[in-house]
């Protein structure tokens, strides 16, 4: 008996929870605060870099953007016109900015690019169908593994197996990247995913740490610690010279919007609302006939093969590739990225991405102390902006509307 | 429920006002750095920077190597600054952490590259020099590395890169050292054990090469995880070889927890090792008499007699630290190297370096801070004496000094 | 067989370590349903202070020149503290800071009843972030070794190497976690502790003051660490990345050994410890991470109360 | 109306948790636009054989028959969409969602396959029933409102028609009562009697407010510590003596 109770206390309590948040009354001046500080972050007087630059540009179009939907009501017409607007402003940017920069900037708006596809996949596994994923950056190696290794007619030796590998057009290697870790997600994931928030995260984090330590090891297959140099030349797609960096970079910008409207699509489709029944109540949405274990596979392979994908694209973009880029650091970077960005909205992961990839590198003014500061941002984030800055803004819209609707 | 307004605003408080300190702290550390740079008088109209010379230090501010790197190099400019610096140019450094990322490592030196240095000094670690070289080589700037990794300057993998040289030995050369004195001590058959990482796995591979070269069968060939502590297992398997010695590639912390289980093991075979083996940093961080008797190749052994006088300044410059090891040597000498470079190129000018400084020796009679004579092969690799070094009642002693190689004609010259 | 006997003792030995390192972690999530992925370097960090405070020489504050009093000048410096004053001294900061500060700055604002444990869990990864990072620049990026509390004896009974540290860890770590079990079990206030853990709503009807309660949790959790640091850091040395192994050990020894009992991560590092040695010796060494790693997800998935571990509702 | 064909046959339905059988060898029919009500002492297994009959529990042994065929192995979400709804004792609707997409949520698994409904229009051509729904359980002003910020009374109602959209076989329904305003009530069950009468709606209720479910039920079954005491009309059932000693003496 005590064990329903104590389960209906907890879902009693979530409802009020969620209801308090909803109402607005959830200290939104802390919330107000948080968006102070992202904006005194994004506007610090530093550019160190070309890249850096950029980026301040960047995430402050995205806060002028997120304040632009806040202070118009989306319902209204005007809000549309500025949600498609700014979306083109956001792709526009993206495209056009890379024009007349240096090679290693461009390495590095590849690399936001690069990771914002996995965080756009995992802000579906994880902020739409609500399956926490720890292990994204293992998804991200074996797409880079796979990829690296099936284009390139590389011998290997592995369990005492030899042979040499198939040489596959790019393009058919980005593929198979992403299936192969589709249908390894759903290995792991179909007995995983019957646990879920915190034993989902260190199941996860622990198929990270063993596909870490099969790259390490099996040093006849991956090259083990050492690493494996993976050479953009002679990688010609459609006749395009992707050995060019800014050519590499948009195509992977071109993977990127792809990754960004299936999402989208996804989000908006049918599936999209199963996903969020079952984030939401998974016992529910089984007893109103969603096949819970089937949408949930798909969340998850969905998460895993954009990042496969990402993975093979990160692969070439570097040009060097060794198992340590891909241990737990890495996977704990992307969920810290798509929850502090704002889970389950669209925004979010790409702003999200722009903190990781940016922030620890403008805080480096303040000195050796610099990666403690981005620490304490991070707390802080999460202290005042429990639901990341997108769903802050969330959060004050709602509280403007409630306030606009008290005052009528 | 009354109390919680008053924590969220004070934690804003307290965090915005941090915000605000430390952005203020960030500028005065700033401007003390420039005003401090004021003091060149004599010829300075050929300075890269106005009266000054950038040099770009991209480190792993997270290793011990790359902290030590950064003392020794710290040391050594701010002697030469106070010496009237590099034909008359103060040195200006500009500190970068790695975070021992190779992605970070890379896109540091690119963004140091923006701002035109006359050098890079670093990196220390060899998976992310790697990467970052390529940076250094586009933009055509001289980069000293103290990655030891053979890949680095081997001609055929790096792209023909005239732009990075060592601070010390490439791990095959000193294989090639080591394992002839190996040889000359009737060593047959070894034992190999190393750290499952990208240090001791190049490590491991570079000695294996030599010992196969060298005649010397390699038996058993055992790895240990990083951070492990309990490595009984892997020495008890040790323990059941049939090498006449056993050869040890790992870091400190690894190195420490072998040599403490083999004492309490009781075994008694030579143990031979790379320089971490018999370094002053393990030996502090073994049990009593672990590390006796232990024999390593070192390239600059801090315990060498010729560095006795550098050491005692080392502790007087930086007080609070650690005594220097191979490392802090290492980031010392290469500053020295530059300047003796430049002295002899007469001006600022870095795409000069690779003709002057491939296949040229310095010696210490032209610059005393370079502490050893050294040479410099057509790859950017060097050669130089070194030492064999042995461990007796906890203190490193010089059993051999090997002298160099000699042969920068087989080496690209 | 000796052999065995000797990796196995030396795993028990490393697994006690273990344990050590899992317990704060194992009650924090048993009682106040925090995850805390800090919790490696709330081990670290008291390490290090340790060795800093045993290294200092305090002073009176009197002059040179006041007389020796039994033996000792005491104007002047005295002699360093060591470990044990470092320890004692110690264990109120880390109550304080580790403890009480913790839980009213992050815990509490985070950990709504019901809410998700997903704001906890990130801002742990930047607190961890933010310790480690303290630690390398104030303290070097050099590890410092720790004197065993144990000394450095060891002998060799039956070829079986022995030290006084592993068996003094051993000893040390059985009677904390069998005394924190007991305190928790038998005492009146380790009682009303669990109730409040399992049913705050209830526990409170019932008039126990939970919020006392869970910062006894947090105050214990303190402690704890500050012993394994004291336990552990001879092991490990004391230097500023020790947290991220002990934190993945802790979750794996807690997790094994079944998180909602304390001595379950008594019996899941010591699992480990064993495991990862007799896998390094009889399977392969470059996969004796593996075989904890597929225990503990098997273990979630088929037995997430713990291999010993009380089945109750499954939380999940 | 108790002649209709059965819809539902339970046969031999046994469930136990640690050697207590919770449901211990229970069969009974639910005909074809009848009212079933469900009642007995607290704890006698009602709940638990509703979680049987559709899928939250698997049972230990026993026969769940819809029209015929044995359901009883399938998961959930296959029995919901072969006709078998129900709504929970604790209410509980998808806070995030809006009104609107709690009900298209609820009816979109009916329709087509997984894959296919990638590429359906978002609102599946459900827009005009679920609206049409919305207004008959009189919550049309609050159809984009997120169900999370309904009151008790309007999230109650959402729940209910969440089960109704997809035109169920049989409604399951877990305390209906419970926790409403007993001003209420009478309009909680003319609501359900509505559906009953003017859609032919088949419903079981679990419920313990006696007297709620012989107003509404046509039919009665008794449950006492997991098996089932006795079966009849309202009428019968409160003549039993027996059933008045299980309420007496439990």
């Amino acid at each position: 008996m005590s064990a329903t109770t104590s389960t209906g206390e907890r879902l009693a309590h979530r409802r009020d929870a969620v209801a308090e948040i909803d109402r607005g009354s959830l200290s939104w001046p802390l919330a107000a605060a948080a968006v102070a500080a992202v904006a005194t972050v994004v506007l610090l007087p530093v550019g160190r870099s070309e890249f850096a630059g950029i980026m301040w540009l960047w995430a402050a179009a995205l806060v002028a953007v997120l304040g632009l939907n806040l202070l118009l009501p989306v319902e209204s017409w005007n809000g549309i016109v500025v949600k498609w607007a700014s979306l083109a402003g956001c792709v526009a940017f993206l495209a056009v900015f890379p024009v007349g920069r240096t090679n290693s900037t461009l390495v590095d708006l590849g690399l936001f690019v690069v990771f914002a596809i996995v965080c756009v996949g995992l802000n579906l596994t994880h902020g739409f169908a609500g399956k926490i994923s720890l292990a994204q950056g293992a998804f991200l190696g074996i797409g880079a593994y796979v990829s690296v290794l099936l284009d390139t007619g590389r011998e290997v030796a592995v369990a005492g197996f030899e042979g040499t590998l198939p040489d596959l057009p790019f393009l058919l290697a980005i593929a198979v990247a992403g299936l192969t870790c589709m249908v390894l997600s759903v290995l792991i994931g179909f007995p995983a995913l019957r646990v879920q928030g915190p034993w989902l995260a260190f199941v996860t984090l622990a198929f990270n740490l063993l596909v870490y330590l099969v790259l390490n090891n099996e040093v006849g297959l991956t090259g083990g610690s050492r690493g494996l140099r993976t050479l953009r030349v002679d990688l010609v797609v459609f006749g395009v010279d992707l050995f060019e960096t800014r050519n590499y970079y948009y195509f992977c910008l071109v993977f990127l919007l792809a990754a960004t409207a299936l999402v989208w699509w996804i989000v908006r489709s049918p599936w999209g609302r199963a996903f969020k029944a079952l984030r939401d109540n998974p016992g529910r949405a089984a007893s109103l006939g969603v096949d819970v274990r089937t949408y949930t596979l798909l969340a998850f392979s969905i998460g895993a093969g954009l990042a496969g994908v990402a993975g093979a694209l990160y692969a070439r973009l570097i040009e060097y590739i060794d198992p340590r880029g891909f241990y737990i650091g890495q996977s704990f970077d992307f969920f810290l990225a798509t929850v502090v960005g704002g889970l389950g909205t669209m925004v979010g992961p790409f702003i999200g991405v722009s903190f990781i990839t940016v922030l620890t590198d403008r805080l480096r003014f303040t000195g050796d102390y610099y990666r403690v500061w981005f620490g304490l941002f991070v707390v802080f984030m999460m202290l005042a902006a429990p639901r990341g800055v997108a769903g802050s803004f969330n959060q004050l819209r709602s509280w403007l509307r409630a306030r606009r609707e008290a005052a009528r | 429920m009354t109390k919680r307004p008053c924590w969220s605003k004070l934690a804003v408080v307290l965090v915005a006002g941090a915000l605000v300190v430390s952005a203020c702290g960030g500028d005065d550390g700033d401007d003390d750095e420039a005003s401090g740079g004021g003091g060149g008088d004599d010829t300075t109209a050929e300075c890269p920077d106005g009266d000054s010379v950038l040099m770009a230090m991209p480190y792993e501010a997270n290793q011990p190597a790359g902290e030590n790197w950064r003392l020794g190099i710290e040391m050594a400019v701010s002697e030469i600054n106070e010496a009237g610096g590099i034909l008359g140019c103060e040195i200006e450094l500009d500190a970068q952490d790695t975070q021992t990322d190779p992605d970070v490592s890379r896109q540091v030196v690119a963004d140091q590259v923006e701002d035109d240095p006359f050098v890079f000094l670093g990196t220390v670690l060899s998976s992310n020099t790697i990467v970052n070289m390529v940076e250094a080589q586009r933009a055509e700037i001289p980069m000293f590395v103290g990655a030891e990794a053979p890949a680095i300057t081997d001609r055929d993998e790096n792209g023909d890169n005239d732009f990075i040289y060592r601070a010390s030995f490439g791990v095959d050369t000193a294989s090639d050292k080591f394992v002839s004195y190996i040889a000359d001590q009737g060593v047959e058959s070894i034992d190999v054990i190393y750290k499952n990482d990208e240090f001791g796995a190049g490590g491991r591979d570079a000695y294996v090469a030599a010992f196969d070269e060298a005649g010397i069968d390699v038996g058993l060939d055992i790895q240990v995880q990083p951070d492990q502590t309990d490595q009984s297992a892997e020495v008890t398997q040790l323990a059941g070889g049939d090498g006449d010695a056993i050869f040890v590639f790992m870091t400190e912390i690894e190195t420490a927890a072998f040599l403490d289980e083999y004492q309490s093991q009781g075994l008694d075979k030579p143990l031979y090792g790379g320089d971490v083996l018999s370094a002053a940093s393990t030996i502090a961080l073994v049990q009593p008499g672990a590390a006796d008797g232990t024999t390593t190749h070192a390239g600059l052994n801090a315990s060498a007699p010729v560095f006795a006088e550098w050491k005692e300044a080392y502790a007087e410059f930086h007080p609070d630290a650690d005594p220097p090891d191979h490392n802090s040597i290492k980031g010392y000498t290469i500053v020295h190297v530059v300047k003796e470079t430049v002295e002899q190129i007469g001006e600022f000018d870095n795409s000069k370096f690779s003709d002057t400084l491939h296949c040229a020796t310095l010696t210490v009679d032209d610059e005393p801070g370079l502490l050893l004579d050294v040479s410099y092969d057509g790859n950017g690799d060097i050669d130089r004496e070194s030492y064999i070094v042995s461990v007796v009642n906890g203190v490193g002693e010089i059993v051999e000094t090997v002298p160099p190689l000699d042969n920068l004609d087989e080496r690209g010259c | 067989m000796s052999t065995f006997i000797q990796i196995s003792f030396s795993g028990l030995a490393t697994g006690a370590i273990f344990a050590l390192a899992a317990v704060g972690f194992a009650l924090l999530w048993q009682t106040a349903g925090a995850i805390n992925f800090a919790h490696g370097e709330f081990i670290a960090l008291p390490a290090v202070i340790m060795l800093i405070l045993g290294e200092m020489q305090p002073t009176l504050g009197l002059p040179d020149w006041v007389p020796v009093v039994g033996g000792t000048a005491i104007g002047g410096p005295l002699p360093e503290m060591g470990i044990i004053v470092a320890f004692v001294l110690t264990i109120p900061l880390a109550v304080l800071v580790l403890g009480w500060l913790f839980k009213v700055s992050l815990v509490d604002r985070l950990l709504t009843p019901g809410g998700d444990d997903i704001p906890l869990v990130i801002a742990s990864l930047g607190l961890a972030l933010m310790i480690r990072e303290y630690l390398r620049v104030e303290f070097g990026a050099a590890p410092k070794q720790f004197e065993s509390v144990f000394g450095n004896d060891r002998w060799r009974p039956g070829g079986i190497p022995v030290s006084a540290d592993d068996v003094g860890v051993l000893v040390v770590c059985v009677l904390v976690i069998l005394a924190l079990q007991l305190f928790l079990r038998r005492t009146s206030t380790g009682r009303q502790m669990e109730a409040a853990a399992q049913s705050p709503t209830t526990a409170r009807v019932l008039g126990i003051p939970v919020g006392r309660m869970v910062l006894y949790t947090f105050a214990i959790n303190a402690v704890l660490v500050t012993v394994a640091a004291l336990l552990v850091a001879p092991t490990t040395h004391a230097r500023w990345d020790a947290g991220i192994s002990l934190s993945l050990v802790a979750f794996t020894a807690a997790i094994i050994g079944g998180f909602n009992q304390v001595r379950g991560a008594l019996i899941g590092g010591f699992l480990v410890g064993l495991l990862q040695n007799w896998s390094g010796y009889y399977l392969s060494s470059a996969y004796r991470e593996a075989i904890p790693l597929l225990l503990m997800i098997l273990v979630i998935l088929w037995r997430p109360q713990g291999l010993f571990g009380i089945a109750e509702e499954r939380r999940i | 109306m108790t002649e209709g064909a059965p819809v539902v046959r339970v046969r031999g339905l046994t469930k136990s948790f640690g050697g207590i059988n919770a449901v211990d060898d229970v069969s009974f029919d639910v005909h074809d636009g009848e009212i079933l009500g469900i009642i007995g002492p607290n704890g006698c297994g009602k709940s638990t054989l509703f979680n049987c009959i559709l899928g939250q529990y698997r049972a230990d042994r026993g026969r769940v028959e819809l029209h015929g065929r044995d359901v009883g192995r399938w998961r959930p979400h296959r029995r919901a969409n072969a006709g078998l709804a129900r709504t929970f004792q604790l209410l509980q609707v998808f806070e995030s969602m809006s009104v609107r997409d709690n009900l298209k949520t609820a009816a979109q698994e009916h329709i087509g396959t997984i894959g296919g409904r990638l590429f359906r229009r978002p609102d599946m051509g459900l827009g005009d029933k679920v609206d049409r729904l919305i207004e008959r359980f009189g919550l049309g002003h609050l159809a984009e409102e997120r169900a999370g910020n309904l009151s008790y009374g309007q999230q109650k109602l959402l729940d209910t028609a969440m089960a109704f959209v997809s035109d169920p076989a049989v409604v399951f329904l877990d305390e209906p009562a419970g926790g409403v305003n007993p001003t209420m009530l009478g309009d909680v069950r003319d609501r359900i009697r509505d559906l009953n009468e003017h859609d032919g709606t088949t419903f079981a209720v679990v419920e313990h407010n006696m007297e709620f479910i012989f107003g509404l039920a046509h039919r009665i079954v008794v449950m006492d510590q997991g098996r089932v005491l006795t079966t009849g009309t309202p009428e019968e059932v409160r003549d039993d003596p027996r059933v008045l000693e299980v309420y007496l003496g439990g």
